[in-house]
């Protein structure tokens, strides 16, 4: 299995199911390797989709927000779908703020995620 | 601001690197923390002390060795007071274009100070746009307090 | 402005491209010689044109595609008028360092608004910084006029 | 022969004398060039001594200024000297104006520098 720093990932079929080791998304150095290896789903391991699952998770930057908007881009251009879930009431008021929950499909629960990917838990 | 009861300032010069900058918001955070913030009130300042001190770092220092970043934060149970000043050319923050017109919406820059605005009750940039002030009023009464 | 009588103006909207502001500038090289300009009045003019050109495309609209530079020109015998607006958010010119301060000697960057502080009659920034506004008067008759 | 797009070069012994070829050096990709053909003679035809004569340039921007502090950075790293002649009188004021004619040893004539590199002509 491939080594990461930043996320730890499950997968099923061509979906990625991706959860991030880190509580704060913040420092650019991290950013950088997380979008890497988000990347490298795609790019490597042929993962169409792409769910990130954001318990956890209790901040993140302006710039880890425009590493997701590189990684959706990316995704869609494979002809997959990104989703997001489990995002605690901060950081979904800062997807709100930014009207970024027009770009990403947020979904509340990873079972609603799942479900929206066709997959049933 | 003569009003209110700092309970913690802090008052510093900091050289022109990220990670010492996040240090010294973990130190406010702390500071913030003792004071009884949480919840989104919390979110909020560290939000708004990110982005502007990555600001002053990267876009007013440009990370020069030679230029360093003075920040200023003030901590009561009711208020938060934050203030960085860099040593750059500054800017206009009115001159910015608002990321969440449907053009711009997925760009992959230019929230930071748009998030600034939104996150805190004041927010006011000098003329230069190398020094920005705020102040967060908290709205939320944490549950066990 | 009103008293000169223009032998020439130019006045439009250029994409954020340097390759397309040196043409232009070209274009104001070639009114300004028609105009019997020479010697080291046509070589400031030129300087202070080329360095707000590339201020104005990188600095000011960060070479977007999105972003657009305005140039307005206007050339007498006597005295010559340049105007670059730009989409960027500014700057305060007065905050910049001194290039020629002992420390900053052998930076190799920092020069092109000191440059057109010194080449132009005058030079006046609005206040927001993305629009500079110059003036040269004519200094020496050329030899053949 | 090395193929130079930006520059002219004769050489004698670890010095190496360079004319532009280029009337007005201010177009960036240019500036470039003639930065890595610069640093090449240093770096990979050795030369120790270069000497800058600026005969036939009618005008240079601060970006070229900035290439030319560099230059001489590597050459004096490199224990050498770099040198300019002839200046034209504009372009010299550029110098005066910048103060760059207390960082760089500029001569009158191409003649005089060589003199000052200790090569008679
Ligand atoms: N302290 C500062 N000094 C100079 N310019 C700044 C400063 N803060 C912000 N800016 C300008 O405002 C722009 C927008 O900043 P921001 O909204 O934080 O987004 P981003 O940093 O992603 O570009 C920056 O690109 C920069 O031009
Ligand atoms: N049109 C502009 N818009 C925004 N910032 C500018 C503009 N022109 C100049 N600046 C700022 O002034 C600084 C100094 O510019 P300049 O003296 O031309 O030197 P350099 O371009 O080599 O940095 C730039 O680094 C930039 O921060």
């Amino acid at each position: 299995m491939t080594e990461r720093r930043r996320i730890t990932v499950v997968t099923i079929g061509d979906l990625a199911t991706v959860r991030f080791n880190d509580k704060k998304i913040v420092d650019s150095a991290s950013i950088e390797e997380m979008g890497a290896e988000l990347m490298s789903l795609v790019d490597k391991d042929k993962m169409k989709h792409i769910l990130l699952n954001f318990e956890g998770v209790e901040f993140l930057s302006s710039a880890a927000l425009n590493k997701l908007i590189l990684i959706d881009k990316k995704v869609k251009q494979a002809g997959g779908n990104l989703r997001l879930c489990c995002l605690r009431e901060e950081i979904k008021e800062v997807f709100t703020i930014t009207r970024l929950d027009r770009v990403f499909d947020i979904r509340k629960t990873e079972k609603e995620a799942l479900k929206a990917f066709g997959v049933d838990s | 601001m003569e009003e209110s009861v700092w309970m913690w300032t802090l008052h510093e010069t900091m050289p022109s690197s990220k990670e010492v900058g996040h240090q010294i918001i973990e130190q406010l955070l702390q500071a913030l923390t003792q004071a009884g913030w949480d919840g989104s009130d919390l979110f909020h300042v560290q939000m708004a002390a990110e982005e502007a001190m990555i600001n002053a770092v990267t876009h007013g220092n440009q990370e020069s060795e030679q230029l360093v970043v003075e920040v200023e934060f003030r901590v009561s149970k009711q208020r938060a007071y934050l203030r960085f000043r860099d040593q750059g050319a500054g800017f206009c923050p009115d001159e910015l274009p608002d990321p969440t017109d449907e053009e711009h919406l997925e760009k992959t820059h230019g929230r930071g100070v748009y998030l600034i605005m939104h996150m805190m009750s004041e927010v006011s940039y000098n003329d230069c746009g190398n020094e920005v002030t705020m102040v967060k009023n908290r709205q939320l009464e944490s549950a066990d307090s």
